[in-house]
């Protein structure tokens, strides 16, 4: 399994953490908003590190919580890190979830909805599990948009999705997903060196990186299953 | 994995109910076991407190 | 009636285009958010000056656009403030909408709803009015949290309704909508003097008004209606 | 207000349709005239290009 292959590396390499650790800059509002209650029922999709889950389970006293992945050194990674009965980690694939129909209050995915092979199918998947007005919170950095996210299909042989704002809101609504609300995340945390320290490795111009992190972020659209 | 969270898992191909064995546990939850659909017969692997859902044609032996 | 006597006198100060001013720092970021297709119909409750309207009839292309107020000088300004076709004004009351049912793809309302007499009837009323999938965006600088906002009663005749984040969230549900969301909007355009300059007239502490406005700002609750 | 945007207009009270009577207008815009409620009969003025539809116990005379 391709997925596997390409992110165990990645576990492996300690990148979970690592991109725990840059996600959380705006993965940390898009959970903010998710309206989460008490007990509910929350399904991670490419849960990585598992640090979504921890934190709706510390702060919004989430019920049960399921993290999802296809890559087994991630789920393991994520096992190790979570010491919480309520938290159970899953090896699964995004196109065929493998959750009963209606049993889910909530579903968010950090940086990962791309990754699927068949986006739409995994959209009816996820609305097919999704309690009727169950919410999908859907963060990606990787879209039509954000320019500077264009190139990273050269690094990773699984290939990725890059749908624009308006093509995300039409494949929810084509996967029978209503559309609730769409906005561009900013990161305010990564930091930004003074113009001098520009060309830096990877940025041109100081204005290419502000463009990336500050005005484009991390594209949220939020889906309700309906009725 | 607590057995209470393994209520919502279902197979992914049909969607059906899955039956557990247990193989391993401790006090808390299932180490080792077997998901077996009621449905379609197959099987999903526990192993180390995680259960394997792939679909078959997705599982690589190597790992699962 | 109550409304239009309290506020046909603001409208009559000037106070309409004061209230957009200020209330544009977060209800910019409020309509940024909403999922409105170009030709979509959308009602505004407490129009005020009508500047949301407008907003998304050029931002967005939103196609029928209605604002409704229940002062009739309000009402006046915005008309003449609009030199747009598709926008109409409509004189009415929040509990008793003049809209057919199933007639609006969205609503919006800043700093308006909780003037309503029977807040659940209005929600009732917007669920009403909404096509399935339809959103409210729901936006107050009023509420239990805002502790700065208490002291608002003692200057206005019309009782207002004083709920909590969670209150919201539960009496969305309680009329019939999903609630697909809930964020705290900072206000980050506000001017915040120097700690020198406290306490000011309406501010004891600089804190409290760092608190007010970057940290607590509008409230905003994203309703759906169901199938 | 021009008079497509009356179409999804309705009675307050009984969510009726309603039917215009102009009595001016230009070439934009129904500027006075009446909506009557097509079941309980109501009428609701528009003055000024503004229909007013508030419920007819909340209208004060004055204004209205
Ligand atoms: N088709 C698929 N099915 C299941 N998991 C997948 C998948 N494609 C990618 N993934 C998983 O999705 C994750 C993307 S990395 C993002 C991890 C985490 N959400 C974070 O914010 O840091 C990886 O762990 C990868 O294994
Ligand atoms: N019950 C009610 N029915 C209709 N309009 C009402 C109302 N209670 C208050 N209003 C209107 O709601 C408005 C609140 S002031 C806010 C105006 C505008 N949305 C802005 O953001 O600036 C006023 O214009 C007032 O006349």
């Amino acid at each position: 399994m391709n997925v596997a292959t390409e992110f165990d590396s990645w576990a492996a390499e300690g990148r979970d953490r690592g991109m725990e650790e840059r996600h959380w800059h705006t993965a940390k509002h898009v959970l903010a908003r998710m309206p989460v209650e008490a007990g509910e029922t929350v399904l991670d999709l490419g849960t990585g590190s598992g640090y979504a889950l921890r934190a709706l389970r510390e702060t919004r006293s989430a019920g049960q919580c399921y993290g999802l992945d296809g890559a087994p050194e991630m789920l393991r990674n994520a096992r190790d890190y979570t010491d919480d009965d309520a938290i159970g980690f899953v090896r699964g694939d995004f196109d065929a979830l493998p959750f009963a129909t209606d049993s889910v209050d909530h579903v968010f995915s950090m940086e990962a909805f791309y990754y699927a092979q068949n986006p739409i199918q995994t959209l009816r998947e996820i609305r097919r599990v999704l309690r009727p007005g169950g919410t999908f919170y859907c963060a990606v950095n990787y879209y039509e948009e954000n320019v500077h996210s264009h190139v990273w299909q050269e690094n990773i042989s699984i290939e990725m999705t890059r749908w624009s704002a308006p093509e995300y809101r039409d494949a929810f609504r084509e996967a029978g997903l209503f559309v609730a609300g769409q906005e561009n995340v900013p990161d305010t945390e990564t930091e930004i060196p003074d113009e001098s320290a520009f060309p830096t490795e990877e940025w041109e111009a100081r204005a290419a990186m502000v463009e990336r992190y500050r005005e484009l972020g991390t594209l949220l659209t939020v889906g309700v299953a309906p009725s | 994995m607590k057995e209470t969270l393994l209520d919502i898992l279902c197979c992914p191909l049909d969607k059906a109910e899955l039956e557990l064995e247990v193989i391993r546990e401790d006090d808390e939850e299932i180490l080792e076991g077997r998901l077996i659909c009621t449905e379609c017969g197959e099987e999903y692997p526990i192993e180390d407190g995680i259960p394997n859902l792939l679909p078959p044609d997705m599982r690589d032996e190597a790992t699962a």
